[in-house]
């Protein structure tokens, strides 16, 4: 039987589509020239966390954490996903005021989060610097395993009838009068009248194939992982230094922030940098020297513990750091899901329930307008 | 046990013989040796108990690359003994699953 | 038994090596029994043979050939042999005993005139052995070997010996 | 102590997973030592896999009838030994770091 | 950034050599290794070495060490010990963990020297205290002059498995028995008859079947096996023992290959995942080469000779040697090579070697 839809990329935000189309009745194929989560889906870290601006992302955010309450209940195996909260430290008082309005304007749009003093951030976290200005509680942020997260979203729509192909790289995708006819792999043509685009940093290679201009790069960043160590290292298992938004917005040199991870399994998994490498994913010593340094800045008591292993990944970065879901609009049947940077953890399920929405034609969650590929094309009329 | 006399390797040489506490007790060891080689020549085999199944490990590699041999060293858990050397004074102690940090965090 | 199956040569194996003298030469006074049988990069009792007396040649991996006639039985290639394989025979020494010469690196080593038990390639206590000399000179680097007499009909089974405690 | 059943055998004697879970992820379909990693754990403990990444491969090339040749070894990731981060963020005093 | 002209990774049989051949050519060779004595596993080689002069036969291996550590302090040769290569990056840059810092080189030429790993076999019990690696063994008791127990059974009958356990003996161990899967013995005929001169069995098609023991190994349960390596019930057999010693072959210790993207090719004959290299012992990455057990387990003796081919190719590689000079250093290396690697137990490798070099070159 011939797929209604074929998703390209298997890493979470490709699994995600395929979980919730097919969970909705659609035939989807999907195919992915490695394995289940081997791209970014794998190389990053544990949060999903609900402070990024702009208002969308906070939407799409808010909307996938939700989400993620369910998966974890119907998904086929454990994910791993506990509500942890997280924490914002500010290094300098020179940055508290700006900080503490950030944080009191997301308060006021019915954000759930708290300011935390000097003194209340070294009562809760006692290992922390003792010189840091403050920070930030955001009760509600939620940590899960990615890897697990993407097999078993992977799994759930497999059991739900997905043609799951790995090992197979699209190398070419047939139109017919400006509609999607077939996607061409190399283990053979597959007819389908729709495509999904979840290809992440390879996303913008794949748009190409139907002359659709997705302005989607990889930006590197790099990750080291430490020994499992005790849970009383840290009490709440995301903390980021407030830099990290800043680090965001850089787009030269390596910008480095810390953020400090514990997964279930004891592991700290300690970011984080970014920097435009191309498809360079290869680890570049002085910046786990620099990224270690930096962490260490906030968490003394890091100083004795081993670093079992180091890699770097490739985010897909979108210039306006919010991703890109919708249908194309000079091509019929081929929809997009990417850009979403350092926030595919995060926003996975809500983008596939979205691309299900569309499909399938119902009424979506978020709204889509800010989302749609259109809005670069529109920037550079009004520009 | 130690291997006093050799037929190749000839008698041992003086050895700078230090204390160090392991578990509280003091025992000889080398000055340089590994902590692993001085613990078996004291007769102790058990290193550690793992996390999950609470088992026994001891040394299994002794050049510092499986990592079964780690041990609470001066405070700091997950220390390869068998590629750390001795020092005059060591406390050394038996870890339990991922240890305990004996200094800022307990 | 064989080599490759339980690490001792048997006696077919042994009467096949291209290392071993005649019964004839073995009748006439010392004379070494090389026991290697398997193809290996090695050459050291060519080079350590004051009289030619045993050719490995090219490729190193041939079985050392033992000239039989030029070997004065000296002993010299005994601790020169890596595998510890050489071993002298001389079933001359008298009416009722032969001596073996035999490398031996282990403590405590036994002392002239001890009495010690003689072994055979596998093991096995087979007779009684009386040390008659230890050589232990730097050149053999720490493969000390023992001169033992054996009753003659021992001299070409015995290849090790245990101290009695 | 009594025998242990085969399957509850260690593999990976780091995070301690048995030959059991390894045969379940075989079952749900991990073809390649990676995916074995990814799904139990096995190889990501403190020895980053130097002792049972072997016994993975033999696992998985029993179980599929891949030849161990075709069975690509897990990513290698630095550091190759468990360094202290106080150590790893340190700089060196004669060169200069270039990082940022 | 620190910057040499070859640096060398591993310090070695096969690190050694490739230093000595290139100092003295004139190239600026840094040399590292994370134990604190150089050597490598030639200081626990307390046995003479097989081969012909040139290849030091009839010395053992920890003098053979000495020789070349001599060797390698007067010919200038800048060595970092204590110092862990925790990664290989871009444009030839090594990051070293040395003296509590973590440092950066950079080199023209790389030598991996790595070495290999020993093998497992996962049987019940055998993460007991009392079962260790054959290597581990050897560490113990020749370096560190310890022995961990009175009675071992050996497992695996390789010339590594025949050779510790003659020096278990030599340390006053009793060694019950040595088991090999395979119905012949595995190693070296003379190593196995100097075990059987004092009495320790050697059981083919056996296997280890289960350690037991509380808290530590007591008792091993071995068991045979028929011609197709299948368990034969009731033929268990109980030996009362505080040591397992596993002398099961050895693997490439090849991740720095991998994270250099070097191309390999697996040769079971050779331990495993190779990384491919041609002639002068030069990877599919321009300007890394390799040597000794990582290049393809072989022993100390070849490995110092490809040592030397490593050291010869990179000093001509850098201008230290004219092509003439470097060919007539490189065939005298070659001949003792070939002879090496000839008879029975050699000439698989030598077809393995040839394999591999002849893949480099369609590259």
């Amino acid at each position: 039987m011939l797929p209604d839809v074929v998703v390209i990329g298997g890493g979470i935000v490709g699994c995600a589509c395929a979980y919730y189309l097919s969970r909705e009745g659609v035939r989807v194929c999907l195919v992915e020239k490695g394995t289940i989560a081997s791209g970014t889906s794998r190389a990053g870290q544990s949060h999903i966390v609900l402070w990024e601006e702009p208002d969308i992302n906070l939407q799409l955010e808010k909307a996938s954490r939700d989400l993620y309450e369910e998966l974890s209940e119907e998904l086929p195996f454990d994910i791993e996903y506990r509500r942890t909260g997280s924490m914002a430290i500010v290094e300098n008082p020179a940055d508290w005021e700006a900080f503490a309005r950030t944080v009191r304007s997301l308060q006021a749009r019915g954000l759930n989060c708290q300011l935390l003093q000097n003194d209340d951030l070294i009562r809760l976290e006692p290992n922390l610097a003792p010189d840091l200005a403050g920070g930030a509680f955001f009760p509600e942020d939620a940590q899960v395993n990615p890897i697990l997260t993407t097999l078993a979203l992977a799994q759930a729509a497999r059991e739900r009838g997905a043609d799951i192909r790995l090992f197979t790289e699209v190398t070419g995708i047939a139109l017919s009068d400006h509609r999607v006819a077939a996607v061409e792999t190399t283990a053979g043509r597959i007819p389908t009248a729709r495509v999904v685009d979840a290809a992440g940093v390879w996303s913008a290679a794949i748009g190409k194939m139907v002359g659709v201009d997705i302005p989607v790069i990889p930006r590197r960043g790099h990750i080291i992982v430490t020994e499992p160590v005790p849970e009383n290292l840290i009490h709440c298992k995301i903390i980021l230094a407030a830099g990290y938004m800043q680090t965001l917005g850089a787009t030269t040199g390596v910008a480095l922030s810390a953020n400090i991870q514990q997964t279930r399994s004891g592991n700290l998994l300690l970011g984080s940098s970014r920097d435009f490498a191309g498809f360079d994913r290869s680890v570049n010593p002085a910046v786990i020297q620099a990224q270690a340094a930096r962490n260490l800045r906030f968490l003394p008591a890091l100083a004795d513990i081993h670093v079992i292993r180091t890699y770097a990944g490739l985010r897909p970065y979108s210039p306006d750091l919010v991703p890109i879901i919708g249908e194309a609009d000079s091509v019929k049947g081929f929809y997009i899901a990417t850009g979403h940077e350092g926030a595919g953890i995060t926003m996975g399920p809500i983008t596939g329930k979205l691309i299900s929405e569309i499909i399938t034609g119902k009424a979506p969650t978020v709204p889509l307008e800010p989302l749609s590929l259109r809005r670069f094309s529109q920037r550079q009329e009004e520009d | 046990m130690r291997v006093e006399e050799h037929p190749i390797l000839g008698e041992m040489k003086k050895p700078n013989v230090v204390e160090i506490e392991v578990d509280g007790e003091i025992i000889p060891a080398i000055e340089g040796e590994p902590i692993a080689a001085a613990l078996l020549a004291a007769g102790k085999s058990i290193f550690r108990y793992t996390r999950k199944r609470n088992e026994p490990r001891g040394v299994f590699c002794a050049i510092g690359r499986c990592t079964d041999c780690m041990m609470v060293v001066d405070g700091i858990p997950n220390v390869r003994t068998c590629v750390t050397p001795v020092r005059a004074g060591m406390k050394i102690q038996t870890q339990h699953g991922l240890g305990e940090f004996g200094g800022p965090l307990s | 038994m064989t080599l490759a199956k339980n690490g001792a040569l048997s006696l077919e194996e042994l009467a096949a090596l291209p290392g071993m003298p005649s019964k004839e030469r073995l009748a006439q006074g010392p004379v070494v029994v090389i026991e290697c049988a398997q193809e290996i990069p090695c050459n050291p009792c060519e080079a350590a043979c004051p009289n030619g007396a045993i050719k490995v040649g090219e490729p190193i991996t041939n079985l050392p050939v033992l000239a039989e006639e030029k070997c004065t039985g000296c002993g010299v290639c005994i601790a020169a042999c890596p595998g510890q394989a050489i071993f002298v025979i001389d079933m001359t020494y008298s009416e009722e005993e032969a001596t073996v010469q035999l490398p031996y690196e282990f403590l405590p080593l036994p002392a002239k005139g001890d009495l010690v038990d003689g072994l055979d390639r596998e093991g096995q206590k087979i007779c009684t052995a009386r040390v008659l000399r230890v050589l232990n000179p730097k050149k053999f680097d720490r493969t000390p070997v023992i001169t033992i007499a054996v009753p003659k009909e021992c001299a070409m089974a015995v290849r090790n010996i245990a101290i009695r405690r | 102590m009594s025998p242990e059943p085969e399957d509850e055998v260690i593999i990976c004697r780091c995070e301690e997973v048995s030959r059991k879970e390894i045969l379940e992820a075989i079952a749900e379909g991990a073809r390649t030592v990676n995916e074995v990693k990814m799904r139990t754990r096995a190889g990501m403990g403190l020895c980053q896999g130097k002792t049972c990444r072997r016994l993975v491969s033999r696992i998985l090339a029993e179980q599929t009838g891949q030849p161990m040749g075709e069975i690509a070894p897990a990513t290698f990731r630095p550091p190759v030994r468990p360094v202290p981060i106080g150590v790893l963020a340190s700089k060196d005093d004669e060169g200069q770091s270039d990082a940022s | 950034m620190r910057e040499t002209e070859f640096a060398i990774v591993g310090a070695g049989p096969a690190g050694l050599s490739a230093a000595i051949e290139a100092a003295r050519a004139g190239v600026q060779v840094t040399l590292i290794d994370e134990n604190d004595k150089p050597g490598g596993q030639l200081f626990k080689q307390i046995h003479k070495f097989f081969g012909s002069k040139e290849h030091y036969a009839g010395v053992r291996g920890i003098d053979i060490g000495v020789q070349l550590l001599h060797e390698v302090e007067t010919c200038g040769v800048e060595v970092m010990l204590n110092a862990v290569v925790w990664g290989i990056f871009a444009d030839h840059t090594l990051g070293i963990i040395h003296d509590h810092k973590n440092l950066h080189l950079k080199a023209k030429k790389i030598l991996l020297a790595t070495g290999a790993s020993e093998n497992a076999l996962a049987f019940p019990g055998w993460t007991l205290p009392g079962v260790m690696g054959a290597g581990a063994i050897q560490t113990l008791v020749n370096i560190h002059r310890v022995l961990p127990g009175r009675r071992v059974l050996m497992v695996g009958s390789g010339n590594v498995g025949l050779i510790v356990s003659y020096q278990l003996l030599q340390a006053g161990a009793e060694v019950v028995a040595v088991l090999e899967a395979m119905p012949k013995i595995g190693g070296y005929g003379v190593h196995a008859s100097k075990l059987r001169r004092h009495g320790v069995p050697i059981l083919t098609s056996t296997t280890i079947k289960e350690a037991r023991g509380k808290g530590k190994v007591e008792e091993a349960i071995t068991i045979g096996l028929d011609e197709h390596w299948r368990e034969i019930p009731g033929t268990e057999k109980a030996y009362q023992v505080d040591v397992i010693c596993l002398a099961l072959g050895l693997t490439p210790l090849s991740e720095l290959a991998w994270m250099a993207g070097c191309q390999f090719d697996y040769i079971p004959q050779l331990g495993g995942h190779i990384p491919v290299h041609d002639a002068n012992m030069e990877t599919t990455v321009n300007g890394i080469y390799v040597a000794g057990d990582v290049s393809g387990i072989e022993e100390a003796s070849t490995a110092m000779e490809e040592g030397k081919l490593a050291g010869i190719a990179v000093a001509e590689a850098l201008g230290y040697l004219s092509a003439a000079e470097a060919a007539c250093k490189k065939e005298v290396v070659l001949r003792r090579l070939d002879e090496l690697r000839s008879g029975p137990f050699g000439g698989v490798r030598k077809q393995a070697k040839e394999q591999l070099h002849q893949q480099r070159c369609s590259q």
